[in-house]
């Protein structure tokens, strides 16, 4: 049973529980292969699902180490599925190391398939293992399936006589077999895209396929009791159109192209590599148009060149982590100073410093709006989703440009890497990105002259006939742009360019509730990657009885209007945040409202069952 | 930009090129000659300031754009090539300069300087050494000669110099010129050469801080002791100096290095070294020549034709050839 | 009559009021020469004053430019000063443009001296005058004297013979000279100075004195009737002990020659020359031991090698502005990470980007507290006196060893230039700075262990038998301070982070308030350089019965113990802050009080009247 | 430290410098014949590992430190120089040593390798070229040869590399080295050179990344094929080189470059160019030297002896001279 979906017959939830498929072995065994066929195949079999891999921090680690392992879990289902899951309802570990690290993610009683092939003294003691788990008892509590899959996989290829060391490569197909079995799932799409992968070698396609084959037939040996609820039909009741499996950094690279069709103009998107945003430059470094890549010699070069471009007409974009973000500072407010569009995205991961390279985290909020020297507004985004990552890309390009200001969009580690089934978008129903018009008063052209609405200034590129003009980080005279170090001036120019930023809030929709509890007896208050985990708790709570709301913010600076009222209207509101209460003193701050932290900092995302019982243990405290 | 106004062909002159807005060095500064000279070649480029951007970090130097009709940028303290690189990059129609001082170029930006050359990104690169921080009051800078009192260093400095033009080679410069302020009949030839040149042009020139380093090149921009402390270099000329033209640089064959002769004391002048600017071990060698002892070279010390950057990428204008069509493609 | 103190007689004031006297004039004329002999003759005389230099931006703009004028500015008076003074009382302008720039800062019936020397046309159209300001009835309310002050600084140099330009270069002496007349101060201090100054060529000794007595002489064919008051002797009742006339930045360049010489060891300053940082590194280059200054090829290799410093068992300190703050975020995080000492000293000005280089602001508190990736805290002080400059240092280095964290210490462009009569402090009074002792205890050392009582890790530098180890910015674990990702370690380190850093207050005296009202109607709340102006705001305020208390925070992270409860105790609280109200936020936020802001934004120090009209305005809104 | 154990004087084994960290780099990397090379050289010094300090960037090179007993500072990505250079200043008498990639050393770290360079500040700067950077999964870097195919560079790479002696060079660097990662009986000896040298020491080491750059440098440091691929240079020999010594290198007196010669079509091996390490243009055109076509020069390619930035500042220990009476006497 999933404890994400504690009561399946409560409040419209499907009858058939979603399940969650866990893959774990080392850097070497193919687990994210296994893993990215398994989600197609679901895709196919019409459940709604997301995944999430669970990548190494070390490059190609030895074999069998503990910081070698790799994993990949999904979760899919009839209803929508929002996270990749808590824990795993099965787990298939490749190796002892693999077993070790990741059986705290597997459900109490969950199935469990292990390789057996490495479990010998060298395999344990990689793993630091003293005993074997496999005989003293550790594995008890689940129900277990053992097989040497190794072994296995060479008796079925032998006849193809390839030598041991290709051959063993096939194991993590005679295991997906197995698993394809386990979910009755059939064998074709992974066969057909088999065949054409490996299409000039024939050999290498044939070989993975009889392993696949004899892994499935393999099942049909097995006799185990749970496997009827594991291959019940869970066909999503939402019906998705065109779509394809998109993670949420190839869906920022898909929404910064859309930019640039939309805008009719080339973006420059100026990077140096760091994980993990670097995904994001290899996604556009591949694209034959629309957008031009340029690998800096650093993040400040990166974010110079961005800027460089934006003033000469192009938005520039520029992406980053952390340290990289800390590096991005000066120039920022070089582009706040200026006033020239930029987006600037951060791809959070655990810090301070270098930190953990590979593990989410939100702790840039405060940096990302309160970061820079000076007084140096500018607004800040976070998509909510893998799909919102598309979205959210067209929606600062026209924020940057209508505000005439660097824009900060903050993702993270687990959203650039969460996968899930996409529904392509309507590209003809987006409307256009306008690149300002220049129109010609005769008179001299100033810079600095304000658009009453927006108060956002003129963007003029150089090219452009009779209105040569120049621009700096020094404080300039509101219209003509020269140099000023006039009190008034100045004054004026700090409350302008913080007006413009939070002028952006009134074009903006007023701030709306998720789906669910439109009123109750807490507010949960989330941004960024946390929606799924937020919205999964708060639909299982209320499913409960419990009455819980939850607003997702997607804009964080300036905040949308009537987020004040909405917090005030609800006896206690809390923020749920992957750092130690970042919104929360902002909230508190902006609306003097008692709100408290849901705060977790441990390198992972929320579990919707941790989730859970904190905002349970809030809804008991007394009203404050 | 959807309606855009014609583009004034006109001609235009030097004083075309001066902004209104007030200049701000200090009276009698060099960086007054070396704007004199680029307003020259501006005229003579024949390009509208329209499609001219000077781009500069901070500095005494960098305040260059700010007294020019074109557009220009000035941006923050060594980042001035990162930022013209990526405005080539959006549009590499743009005829595109980069100004900045010792402290700019080789100090906080010497990466920037550095990967810019090595890329070839075609940007022309003025280097305003002054051996001096002018904008912050006078602290040595990394071009300074060992031993430069300065608020920073009162005893006198001890850090070895960086040698801009061996730097800028080391870099793996293509195009690499050295010029002087106040030799109004020589820098404005070297702009042009740099002009000319696609890909990186670096062009150092002396200039000298009349308040924190007056004199720093001593005889070098004294208009009437240069030819005696300089040598001006011509591809494919011999290496003759002096005033009257009485010295002259052979090449050491032993040791792959300059010395200097009277050319009275010789029975031929044609054992004189001949500048060949295509030859990057003599560039090498000529960047070593310094004052006293040697004449300084001036001129187009280093060129290499070499791809350049954006062209090499196959970009140009700005417009996409992207549009909805290929947004549906790419889905 | 000054308007810093309306009313002498109230609540033990003075009887004579204080004075407020403005030199302003080319930045070629002697200006701070002048100023700087008249504050030391100021402290011959006995009184208390503060002075405040206004330095062009340029550095040596075109002669009677307006962007060349350079002021310097002194009040002083028997009670205790606080601030150089609003307006001034008197006003001496050099030149045109020095009058137009600066007659805004002369009260309304003031005193106004002018050279008139300079007021031809070619010097009215560089102060960008159409018409004469001596003739057009510009300066009909106030109390004029005009003189030609070359022609009679020439006539009095005459029979020197030293020709026109050399003499000419006397005219701040023979102003000085007239001015020293006019306040009944002796030649004798200024005349010794000159004769030292120029030992080596006693002629220009020669035409600097005769020119100060001629001036002098001068003011004998006066007759004016303010002479009176400003002659009154103004001795102050705080009796000082010896004494120098110290700046802001010249009191840290001591204290931190204080560090080094309490601790034993030599500190290592490593900066980028920045205004208004640079003066520090000037300072400190001309000591001769205690400080290893380094001018680093930028910010970031500054404080980088400040880090290096500090991990070598020196303790490393970098300084700069804005910008150059900008650059050190990631290093400072790195510090953050791996736990060493370190002080990072940010002048700050008016931003953002290069802004207003010159100008002080206070614009980089909230970057200060929250302006790094990832959850990295860290300690803030900010200095309130150009005194407090010197302690600070002191105090900022034991807080830095003793919590083993990067400490940040908040200027900006007014303190460090802002110069007052110094009591030489009993430096034997102060305790010895103690380096951590290392004990071996004989297993392997473990550098991630910490102080029970402050959480601080042990300081052990290379060169220490048997204690090498390995420090970095990935995550590592409480103890060994081994690399890892464990989920459970990075939660527990983050808290032990913010602990520690927490517990600073716990070592702090509880918050006070200064001295003067200890309950009131109001709270007014300010930090660092407007110490001067909100106490003598507040005092003038007491003086006329209003009721209003001012607290100055030295400590704005953590903020000190017992402020929350302060705050309460009264009606209305506002901070008083040079930027758009970064304080009242953090103190919005922490204690969810409804603070407001008295917000200023435009380069300049607060003046007294306009805080004064400020707070009053807020003392007259309803409590809300 | 005001109790410090007594020092143990004992003689230290390459063993002994091991940590006990697991070693987090590919199997079969360069690094690990690097990290073998260390640890014979360290023995050898006869330092305890009490006065030694690796630093370190980010980056898989950048790894190094961990795998030490010395004392270790991994700091961030290019900074790893700057940071040494303030251990010096601190305290002299340390031992230190500076490693890094090529991203970390000439991307983002380029401007502190030149400052450290020219300053001539006593660090051992080993630079690990694998011309690609490893530790983000194989983007191309700045030595990566045009055409290098990457995950940002589908199409390959089109930027002129910086080849890293000709910058040191450039750089005022007054000792260049090169050698390569598997090279055992050679790298050692490269090492303690940079060891000895009072300054700087900046050596470039050719390390293969078998993942993302397997093969890089072909037969440099392939055992079998080297010598066929490579000249080891030696202070004072003639430049022979091949498994058999058959060949040779030459200098062309016209242009200033080198040449390759058979040995066996010579009629005096005393036309061989004769390795001077002390002759600065001469070590510029050793640098142009790249495969095919030429030999690889290892080894010391130039060497001069200059003041160290830190002696000649006149610091020593971390003690102050400085006290409670010198302060009296300061205020
Ligand atoms: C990030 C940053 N650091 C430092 C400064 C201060 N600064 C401005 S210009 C300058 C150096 C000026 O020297 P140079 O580049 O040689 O130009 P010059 O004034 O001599 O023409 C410095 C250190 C700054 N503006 N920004
Ligand atoms: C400020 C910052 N930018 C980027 C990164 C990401 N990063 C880590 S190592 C590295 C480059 C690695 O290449 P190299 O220095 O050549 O070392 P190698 O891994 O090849 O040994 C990069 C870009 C980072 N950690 N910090
Ligand atoms: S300080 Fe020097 S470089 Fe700057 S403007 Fe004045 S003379 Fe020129
Ligand atoms: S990625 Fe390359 S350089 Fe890094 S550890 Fe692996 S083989 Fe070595
Ligand atoms: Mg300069
Ligand atoms: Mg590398």
């Amino acid at each position: 049973m999933s404890d994400t979906a504690t009561d399946p017959d409560a409040a419209g939830a499907a009858k058939v529980p979603p399940l969650v498929v866990r893959f774990a072995g080392d850097s070497g065994d193919g687990i994210q292969l296994a893993g990215y066929e398994f989600a197609k195949s679901t895709a196919d079999a019409k459940s709604d699902f997301m995944t999430f891999p669970d990548f190494p921090a070390e490059i190609r680690a030895p074999i069998g180490t503990l910081f070698g392992v790799s994993a990949f879990q999904i979760q899919f289902g009839a209803d929508e599925v929002l996270t990749p899951g808590d824990r795993a309802d099965v787990l298939v570990a490749f190796n002892p190391a693999a077993l070790v690290t990741n059986l705290q993610n597997l459900k109490s009683g969950g199935v469990l398939i292990v390789d057996d092939s490495s479990f010998d003294a060298r395999g344990l003691k990689k793993a630091k293992l003293e005993t074997n788990p496999l005989e003293d008892g550790t594995l008890d509590g689940f129900q277990l399936i053992t097989v040497d899959v190794v072994k296995r996989t060479l008796e079925a290829l032998d006849h193809l006589g390839l030598g041991r060391k290709p051959a063993t490569r096939a194991k993590n197909l005679w295991v997906l077999g197995l698993v394809y079995w386990m979910f009755g799932r059939p064998l074709d799409t992974t066969q057909d895209w088999l065949t054409s992968k490996f299409k000039k070698t024939p050999e290498v396609a044939q070989a993975n396929i009889t392993a696949l084959k004899a892994g499935h037939a393999y099942g049909e040996t097995l006799e185990f009791s749970a496997f009827p609820t594991l291959s019940a039909p869970r066909i999503a009741k939402r019906h998705k159109g065109k779509s394809r499996i998109i993670s949420g950094a190839q869906a920022m690279a898909l929404g910064l192209a859309a930019v640039a069709a939309l805008g009719k103009r080339d973006i420059v998107y100026c990077s140096y590599p760091i994980t993990p945003a670097s995904t994001l430059l290899h996604a556009l470094a591949r694209f034959e148009g629309g957008v031009r890549t340029f690998q800096a010699e650093d993040e400040i070069a990166a974010i110079s060149a961005a800027l460089g471009a934006s003033f000469a007409g192009s938005l520039g974009v520029t992406a980053s982590s952390g340290p990289g973000l800390s590096l991005k500072t000066e120039a920022m407010g070089l582009g706040i100073s200026v006033e020239l569009p930029l987006l600037v995205i951060d791809v959070q991961r655990g810090g301070p410093s270098t930190g953990m390279p590979t593990k989410p985290e939100q702790s840039d909020l405060t940096m990302a709006i309160h970061g820079r020297h000076g007084e140096a507004p500018l607004p800040v985004l976070a998509p909510a989703t893998p799909d919102d990552c598309f979205w959210i890309m067209i929606e600062a390009a026209r924020i940057a440009i209508e505000t005439m200001s660097p824009v900060i969009i903050l993702t993270d580690a687990y959203l650039a890497n969460a996968a899930s089934d996409w529904e392509l978008p309507d590209v003809d129903s987006v409307p256009d990105i306008d690149w300002p018009a220049v129109t010609s008063s005769g008179e001299e052209f100033q810079p600095f002259t304000r658009d009453p609405e927006t108060l956002a200034r003129p963007w003029v590129a150089p090219g452009t006939p009779q209105h040569a003009h120049r621009i700096g980080g020094i404080e300039k005279a509101q219209g003509s742009g020269h140099i000023s170090y006039d009190p008034a001036n100045h004054q004026e120019m700090t409350k302008a360019r913080a007006e413009k930023v939070s002028k952006v809030a009134d074009r903006l929709p007023p701030v709306e509730l998720e789906d669910g509890a439109q009123d109750g007896d807490i507010l949960v208050i989330g941004w960024g990657s946390t929606h799924g985990s937020i919205a999964q708790a708060a639909k299982e709570l209320n499913a409960q009885g419990k009455r819980v709301a939850h607003v997702h913010l997607r804009h964080l600076w300036p905040l949308p209007r009537g987020l004040d009222e909405l917090i005030k209207r609800f006896p206690r509101a809390v923020t749920a945040e992957l750092n130690t209460g970042q919104l929360c003193s902002i909230l508190r701050s902006e609306y003097l409202a008692p709100v408290t932290c849901i705060s977790q900092v441990n390198g992972q995302p929320f579990h919707v069952s941790d989730l859970k019982s904190e905002i349970t243990k809030r809804l008991e405290a007394p009203v404050s | 930009m959807n309606e855009m106004p014609v583009k004034d062909v006109k001609a235009f002159t030097a004083n075309d090129f001066g902004s209104d807005q007030e200049v701000r060095w200090c009276p009698g500064c060099g960086d007054y000659a070396i704007l004199k000279a680029m307003k020259t070649v501006l005229a003579d480029i024949g390009r509208t300031p329209d499609d001219i951007v000077f781009v500069a970090g901070i500095g005494c130097a960098a305040r260059f754009p700010y007294y020019l009709s074109t557009y220009g940028f000035h941006t923050i303290h060594g980042r001035a090539a990162a930022v013209a690189t990526g405005v080539k990059l959006a549009n590499p129609e743009l005829d595109v300069w980069v100004v900045g001082g010792d402290g700019d170029f080789m100090s906080i930006g010497g990466n920037h300087t550095l990967h810019a050359l090595r890329r070839n990104v075609d940007l022309n690169l003025l280097l305003f050494n002054n051996a001096i921080y002018g904008l912050t009051k006078g602290q040595y800078s990394p071009t300074s000669p060992v031993g430069t009192r300065s608020p920073s260093t009162p005893g006198g400095s001890i850090e070895q110099p960086v040698n801009p033009v061996r730097f800028a080679l080391g870099a793996g410069a293509k195009f690499v010129a050295r010029a002087a302020d106040t030799l109004q009949t020589h820098l404005p030839g070297v702009l042009k050469r740099a002009h000319a040149n696609k890909g990186a042009s670096f062009v150092e020139i002396l200039q000298n801080c009349l308040v924190y380093n007056d004199g720093a090149f001593g005889a070098i921009n004294d208009r009437s002791q240069s030819h005696e402390a300089t040598v001006r270099l011509e591809h494919g000329q011999p290496m003759v100096f002096g005033k009257e033209e009485d010295k002259g640089l052979v090449f050491d064959k032993e040791t792959g290095a300059f010395e200097v002769v009277n050319l009275s004391d010789l029975a031929s002048k044609d054992v004189l070294a001949i500048h060949d600017e295509t030859n990057l071990v003599r560039a090498q060698a000529l960047a070593e020549l310094e004052q006293p002892g040697f004449p300084v070279p001036l001129g187009v010390i280093y060129a290499e034709i070499a791809a350049e950057f954006v062209e090499a990428r196959g970009f140009s204008g700005t417009k996409s050839k992207w549009g909805r069509d290929e947004l549906k493609a790419l889905l």
